[in-house]
């Protein structure tokens, strides 16, 4: 329905200095395409979002839709469904009407109005609340309200500020399933913020990371997890984290207590003396007795049920140095144990320039 | 939650007695004198005379009060719908939106409250002249939100600026414009402020004195005040239709009061963000 | 599609719209703003401000009654008053023309007095009106009374009751072996009357305007402050008074502004006297414009005298204000 | 054209047509009807007039009148204007001279007092439609008990006589002495004296004679002899003591005949009694009060107006106003007239009317009362030495009265 | 500190009929002991929370702190700290005012007040933001805030609603082990609610589970997992979700496809002619060809790194069952496959009953 552009946008919000929240925000959202938006939190992903919807001024660049300038355009002309971060419900309404409202101003008649919210508290299991007004909700069913009164609009462009946060999970999924379902079949534009690892992972068809306002990557997930662009990015995607260490280069690849990583000359021509390595806790594992690996305190045991985290300290160089090691559930390490860790696939171990933190080739 | 306790809710309802009390009783002894037939009782606290509803039969039967009383509520009607119409227009803009000419006409709002009246009515009046506008229903009702307008300008965007300015993002999104956010989602959010800005135009222009006095000539067009003035002479006031017109002239500022306090109602915003 | 972008390094920027600058015209930008406050600028503009443009002009002249311009019937009688720059002022403020000082020290002690008690006892009774009980509905009309009713009636009641000989007030003070007390006829029980009248007049605005406001306080704030371990008076001060700020501000400004005004009420209750002792700066105003020949500069001259005063008033009282939130004025 | 309205409402006044809007400031509740009758006999008379009556409330009648007078729009035809405002109008332009017309007609049957305030600069504004002036008012009854037979002639007897009421009838208050300075000009002109000189040209309130006036209405409002009230009631309760019997004696006018008679020691109406103002050593009256019916200048129906003025003040009419409400009337013969001269009230205050003073035709002398009032007060109420208080009311004046120095 | 207990304490919010957000729960929380509470939106959680707080009515039954009744003690005597879910800050107090507020109450001095809301920031990485006022911050930072102003407080009572539902993953990680290691040192009764399994799971000394305002089941998270005692305690516990199918009982166990599972004697008694099967999606593998199992067509992949969840329907009876089974995240199957889903550990299924829900022994 829509391809959305911004332009080198940026907004400054007021204030001495001035609070740059998006700063030359470059990024092409293909017609019909799900990206999700993911950074830290403050990295400016609402101010984004909200730049689009015309609710935030673009103090610098400009934002198209369509290959039009919607810069100043207000609110109203652009066709775009949002789902609040603060979900912002009208308060004097009920939820069918806060779910309507829209609808009705655009005039629809009463019956497919009446149909189109049945059918989203449907989805969103509202059903039994919609003649009460928000504040006799919980937060999640408020947060559901907030979503239905998106999804019963069918704009050209959906944008959707952490939609499900608030929604356990078995809800969630359903929710997120639901989302996904219908964007697919109505080929709406979709903008999506999340802090679910898994929500980004699985539902988009690309995922952009901010960072303090500037974009730092967009790709697909599978690229984004396994090409980091840099030491941010490959840090922040996954979890648990990446274990990102800054360690001394040796020759022919970087070292850390039992384990060594072969490096190509390339990289570490292009470091210094040190590089930052990062190994995802599922590239890791406990080894058995006798095997090559690290030595780790075992610190702090997650257990997830299939699956245990195990956090402890190895020494690196000098200083202790803290991983996450993925283990198994059922057998998880006891706290203070000393445990072998070793590096499953050497060919997932990323490398990163120590200063820059941009990629670097590992082989 | 603790229910409170009793002796708190006592001293709770006896301030709220004697306060009610004090409020009340200079309007009862008006409403008293009102019943009081007897002339030579009107100043003397502790002769009743007889009582009796002559007064009143009196005001409405043979001045022209009902006539009065029309023009009142034409005017005080008048000003309320149009000024807490405009000034909540005004103030919407003032609260939402950033514009050049704000402050100053924040400030003007505030300037125009500073003038003594007796030094602009000349002047007024010439333009109302000027205008046409003299004698007439409008020309009042513009002159009397002169005054209405810019108290209620200031305390509705007040009340605006409590408003989370989210809903109306919301709104914006769901299609409304400005105007539409504005009668849609504020002024239904905003009805405690809106009540107290209707009543207190209501009552301003019921009760105004100066610029009626000067603007409507025709005894047909005197509004309550200027016409219950005609009752009060130099050396003489006929107090038993004064305080019978008196009583009979709160009667619709308390039905006012009874129709808007109803929206004097808490939380209306609640659940709507969160923050 | 768009690949992946990061941000552009210096010097390898791509082609990208030049910057924008703004040159809209300032019309397609604020014509909705400037739309909604036009009828409140055409109402107040061509009603208020060409008056009182016109009168800070005629406060530098000796226009009076006599020699301004007239139209009678076909015959225009053109005016001869001329300029006189700041001499009107400067007799004011040299405190030539009697007792200019001397009222605005009245002036400021009934203003300070009637906005306090205006805003203590209004916030007090809002506060109670505001707790859920039984008969609030009762209790909100009766103590609302007093702004039904006009005040020309109310100050006539006051002045029955308030009379030395027969007033129901010494009656009562009687009761209680008070001597009576010649309310309107000693100077300083006349102040205290004339204050009196006016808070018992001006109260029940104050008390609907907060409770206004007071509706307009998060509930949820309070269980914060609860939560924080508040004591009513704590939650009053932390949660109640910044939340009715935008209110509060307003009307104290307003508040203030109308009673250094307030002259009706002292005229009716006490005609200003006894020998003028109630009289506030804006009676010299209303004397100069009606009384005898009228005076008009000499009353624009107290008029600018009495806006500049509370000008300066509400820039303070503003700043002060905005220093304690930034959310009032915009 | 109007400059032929005299000639034709003389000539022709048949043939005037047009409307004449009166701002009448009369008590609507009592004294309204008999004008309103008379507007509807004036209508019957001639046809092709209308007449717009409008009571206006006297309490700001004249500020409305000059900011309408002064615009040229909603300024009436004719106002009845009080006697103390008509040079003040007259000087700012807004009436019409009658001189020559036939508003004037009859004109030397006025009562040259009445008359007198309608001049201005050697003209004619106006013509007295009611008069009425201050008298001494004494209660008779407490007057035989204190074995008074005389009303005093002047201050000095007053002072005797209320000593006299006091000793003998305990309770009662020999004089109420308002503290309104209106009601103190019967000192100041038994003192000689007036607020202005118009000879010199000169606001005088810090006169002598204003002294020793100021200072006799103070004696007399000592304990012992009288009292006085400094609030905004003090007339209501000067007159509700009289009224009541408390009050033996007070200045007061016709005005308050009506309302006094209602009062529980005047139940029986011959208790009242009504004397001419007592004085001082220059002499004795009061201020001649009253209104007078004026033509605005501006008027579009100046022909149609003077015929109304003259129909309202004809012999006739004014007969029918003094016997309706007991006021006084302005011509001489109209006292004669049945149903006039045996109205209590008209009769009892012909004799204090024939000693009556003119105010001056100075404009804005009007309105010296209204400014020296609040002094009067501070003087009577003791807060302030009599001859300070003086030179403040004096300094105050300044400019009040064009062309007159202070 | 303080041991709470709900004495069979409900809330009844008016309506005709009204709404029993909380029913009849009955929970003792230990003195120092961290509880988590779940359940899906709408069931209560934040109506227990209030109650405990004082901030909401309890209609019957009643609630102690340490043996005393608090029922009607208001809230600020029972020294409580809460986190809202709604954050509730102070919106004209800057961030550092918000934190130091209670503290200020208490007549804490200056300096301790500006040395705890300096730590409290600096865990919670508000120092940037201490003089801004809440209206100037992020979603995220908004709930920052709100927790720090209950970690500043050091009470005997923590309650936390939610608390980091907006946070990052990366954040939120850094943040639950700082609270928790809060907890851990100052021993404070804390009962924390989370719609996050990995919260839930990792943080909590146990878990409570509610629905509708009762309480299904209260205990360690492991036990949880492994136990549940019925079949809605079993579905929302774990993520992605339990596969709970009901299936006919056959001889000896049930029976689903290709997979059959031998049940007890008195499980299979107990139970009608059918049973409720749960296998996690971790219990299910795909099995090589030629093994035993069911046929499922792969019908969503969703791709997490290292893992990969695989939701199929498997033929079950004369209908379609969907099943979820986790596979390696690195060799996905494609979608429109057909798999073998083989069960890993027998021992992990479990059985409910079909009408009641109830928990089923297996084994
Ligand atoms: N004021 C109210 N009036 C009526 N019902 C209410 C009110 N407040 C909450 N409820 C209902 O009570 C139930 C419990 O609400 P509560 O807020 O405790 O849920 P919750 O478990 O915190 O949910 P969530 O995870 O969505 O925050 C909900 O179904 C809600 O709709
Ligand atoms: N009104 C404002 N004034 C100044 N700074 C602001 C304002 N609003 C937001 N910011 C700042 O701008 C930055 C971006 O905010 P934004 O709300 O876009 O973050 P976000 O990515 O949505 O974060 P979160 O995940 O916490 O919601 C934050 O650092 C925030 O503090
Ligand atoms: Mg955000
Ligand atoms: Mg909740």
């Amino acid at each position: 329905m829509a391809e959305v552009s911004y332009r080198r946008a940026s907004r400054l919000y007021p204030g001495s200095p001035p609070v740059r929240a998006v700063d030359e925000l470059d990024l092409t959202v293909a017609d019909g395409e799900f990206l999700v938006l993911v950074g830290p939190s403050g990295s400016g992903k609402s101010t984004a979002l909200r730049m689009l919807a015309g609710l935030e001024e673009v103090d610098e660049g400009a934002i198209h839709i369509d290959d039009r300038d919607v810069t100043d355009v207000p609110p109203k002309n652009r066709d775009i469904a949002m789902v609040f971060q603060s979900y912002a419900l009208y308060p004097h309404m009920t939820v069918a009407e806060n779910m309507s409202f829209a609808l009705k101003l655009k005039g629809e008649s009463k019956s497919a109005i009446a149909e189109r919210v049945r059918h989203a508290a449907d989805l969103l299991e509202l059903t039994p609340y919609l003649d009460r007004k928000p504040k006799a909700l919980s937060g999640g069913q408020r947060q559901r309200v907030a979503m239905g009164r998106a999804i019963v609009r069918e704009p050209s462009v959906f944008l959707m500020d952490e939609p499900l946060s608030n929604l356990d999970a078995k809800l969630r999924i359903e929710t997120r399933a639901n989302i996904a379902s219908l964007q697919d079949r109505l080929g709406t534009t979709t903008i999506y913020v999340t802090h679910d690892q898994v929500e980004a992972m699985t539902m988009g068809h690309r995922v952009a990371v901010l960072k303090d306002g500037t974009l730092q990557q967009c790709d697909t997930p599978r690229n984004l997890y396994e090409r980091p662009v840099n030491a941010f990015v490959a840090g922040f995607i996954g979890s648990p984290a990446m274990n990102l260490k800054t360690v001394a280069v040796g020759d022919g690849g970087a070292h850390l207590d039992g384990l060594s990583v072969p490096l190509p000359r390339a990289t570490l021509a292009s470091s210094g003396d040190t590089l930052t390595l990062g190994v995802r806790p599922e590239s890791l594992r406990l080894a058995g007795a006798g095997e090559d690996g690290a030595a780790m305190t075992v610190e702090l045991v997650e257990e997830l049920g299939a699956d245990a985290y195990v956090h402890g300290t190895v020494r690196v160089g000098k200083q202790a140095e803290r991983f996450v090691v993925r283990a198994d559930g059922r057998t998880p390490p006891k706290l203070g144990e000393t445990v072998t860790v070793a590096i499953t696939r050497p060919e997932e171990v990323h490398a990163f320039h120590a200063d820059t933190g941009l990629r670097l080739p590992t082989g | 939650m603790s229910t409170r306790s009793r002796k708190a809710s006592a001293g709770l309802h006896i301030t709220l007695v004697f306060a009610s009390v004090i409020a009340v009783f200079p309007v009862a002894w008006v409403a008293l004198t009102s019943l009081k037939t007897d002339r030579a009782t009107w100043t003397r606290p502790e002769k009743l005379g007889t009582l009796g509803v002559s007064n009143y039969t009196q005001v409405l039967g043979e001045t022209r009060f009902l006539t009065w009383f029309g023009n009142s509520l034409v005017v005080a009607a008048g000003t309320t719908v149009l000024g807490v119409l405009i000034a909540a227009s005004a103030g919407y803009a003032a609260s939402r939106m950033r514009f050049p000419g704000k402050r100053p006409l924040m400030w003007t709002f505030l300037v125009t409250q500073m003038f003594p009246a007796a030094v602009l009515i000349v002047p007024l009046y010439n333009v109302m002249s000027d205008l046409g506008l003299l004698d007439s229903y409008g020309g009042l009702i513009l002159a009397q939100c002169t005054i209405a307008v810019p108290y209620c300008a200031w305390m509705l965007k007040g009340y605006f600026d409590t408003i989370p300015v989210s809903i109306d993002e919301a709104g914006r999104i769901d299609g409304l414009s400005p105007l539409g956010t504005f009668w849609r989602l504020i002024v239904p959010l905003a009805r405690p402020g809106i009540s107290v800005t209707v009543f207190y135009s209501f009552i301003t222009a019921w009760g105004e004195v100066a610029f009626a006095s000067v603007f409507m000539q025709s005894e047909g067009h005197y509004t309550l005040p200027i016409g219950m003035a005609t009752f009060v002479s130099d050396f003489k006031a006929e107090w038993g239709l004064l305080t019978a017109g008196s009583v009979l002239v709160m009667l619709p500022a308390a039905a006012v009061f009874f129709l808007v306090q109803r929206h004097l109602v808490a939380g209306l915003t609640a659940g709507g963000v969160k923050s | 599609m768009t690949t992946f972008t990061t941000r552009p390094q210096a010097g390898v920027a791509p082609p990208v719209p030049p910057p924008r600058r703004r040159v809209r015209g300032l019309l397609t930008r604020h014509w909705y703003a400037w739309a909604m406050v036009t009828p409140v600028v055409v109402v107040i503009g061509a009603l208020v401000m060409f008056p009182l443009v016109k009168g800070i002009y005629l406060s530098l002249t000796d226009a009076t009654e006599m020699n301004s311009g007239r139209t009678i019937g076909v015959n225009e009688i053109p005016a001869t008053y001329s300029f006189v720059g700041f001499d009107n002022y400067i007799d004011v403020l040299s405190g030539a023309d009697g007792a200019f000082y001397s009222r605005l020290l009245w002036t400021v002690q009934w203003t300070v007095a009637c906005v306090t008690l205006h805003f203590t006892i209004g916030l007090g009774l809002a506060l109670l009106l505001n707790r859920a009980m039984r008969l609030r509905g009762l209790y909100r009309m009766l103590l609302i009374l007093p702004w039904a009713v006009p005040p020309f009636v109310a100050a006539f009641g006051w002045r029955l009751i308030l009379n030395e000989q027969g007033g129901v007030a010494n009656s009562v003070l009687g009761l209680f072996g008070i001597d009576a007390v010649n309310w309107l006829g000693e100077p300083l029980a006349a102040k205290i009357s004339v204050i009196m009248v006016n808070v018992w007049l001006g109260v029940p605005f104050m008390m609907v305007a907060l409770l206004g406001g007071l509706q307009t306080v998060p509930k949820d704030l309070y269980e914060a402050a609860e939560m924080d371990g508040a004591t009513a008076w704590q939650q009053f001060r932390a949660v109640t008074l910044p939340g009715l700020r935008p209110v509060s501000g307003t009307v104290i400004l307003l508040g203030t502004i109308w009673t250094f005004n307030q002259f009706p009420v002292i005229a009716l209750l006490t005609g200003g006297g006894p020998g003028g002792s109630t009289n506030i700066l804006v009676t010299e105003a209303y004397e100069r414009a009606f009384q005898g020949i009228r005076d008009y500069s000499g009353a624009a001259t107290y008029g600018a005298l009495i806006a500049s005063m509370l000008v300066v008033f509400a820039f303070f009282y503003k700043r002060w204000l905005a220093k304690q939130s930034e959310e009032v004025f915009g | 054209d109007q400059s032929d309205a005299a000639a034709k409402a003389a000539n022709d006044p048949q043939s005037v047509s047009g409307t004449v809007t009166w701002w009448d400031t009369s008590d609507a509740t009592n004294e309204s009807p008999a004008f309103k009758e008379l507007v509807k006999r004036f209508e019957k008379k001639y046809p092709k007039i209308d007449v717009e009556y409008v009571n206006v409330p006297f309490d700001g009648a004249d500020d409305k009148f000059k900011t309408a007078a002064q615009s040229g729009d909603g300024a009436p035809d004719v106002m009845r204007a009080d006697v103390g405002w008509t040079p003040t109008f007259a000087a700012l332009g807004y009436l019409q001279p009658l001189d020559g017309t036939p508003a004037l007609d009859g004109a030397d049957d006025y009562l040259p007092t009445p008359m007198k305030t309608n001049e201005y600069q050697g003209k004619t504004y106006g013509v007295p439609e009611v008069t009425d002036t201050l008298s001494l008012l004494y209660n008779k009854e407490l007057f035989a008990e204190a074995g008074v037979q005389e009303p005093p002639k002047t201050w000095d007897e007053v002072e005797t006589v209320a000593k006299k009421i006091e000793r003998k009838v305990p309770g009662t208050t020999g004089i109420f002495v308002n503290a309104d300075s209106y009601f103190l000009l019967p000192f100041v002109y038994g003192e000689g004296g007036d607020v202005v000189d118009t000879g010199s040209k000169r606001i005088t309130i810090d006169s002598p004679a204003m002294k020793s006036a100021v200072e006799t209405s103070k004696e007399l409002s000592a304990g012992g002899i009288g009292t006085t009230d400094t609030s905004a009631n003090k007339y209501t309760n000067m007159l509700d003591g009289f009224k009541s019997g408390d009050v033996a004696m007070m200045l007061n006018g016709p005005w308050s005949v009506s309302d006094i008679l209602t009062g529980s020691a005047y139940a029986d109406p011959d208790n009242l009694g009504v004397a001419t103002v007592p004085g001082g050593p220059e002499g004795r009256g009061g201020p001649v009060g009253g209104h007078n019916l004026t033509v605005y200048a501006g008027s579009p129906d100046l022909a149609a107006s003077y015929l109304f003025v003259k129909f309202m003040n004809s012999p006739e009419s004014q007969a029918l106003v003094a016997k309706e409400n007991s006021t006084l009337p302005t011509r001489e013969s109209v006292y004669d007239m049945p149903g006039v001269k045996d109205n209590q009230v008209v009769s009892q205050f012909q004799e204090p009317m024939e000693s009556a003073k003119p105010r001056p035709s100075a404009p804005g002398a009007g309105d010296l009362y209204d400014l020296f009032t609040p002094f009067y007060e501070q003087i009577m109420g003791g807060q302030t030495p009599v001859s300070d208080g003086l030179k403040q009311a004096q300094r105050k004046a300044k400019g009040a009265v064009p062309g007159f120095e202070s």
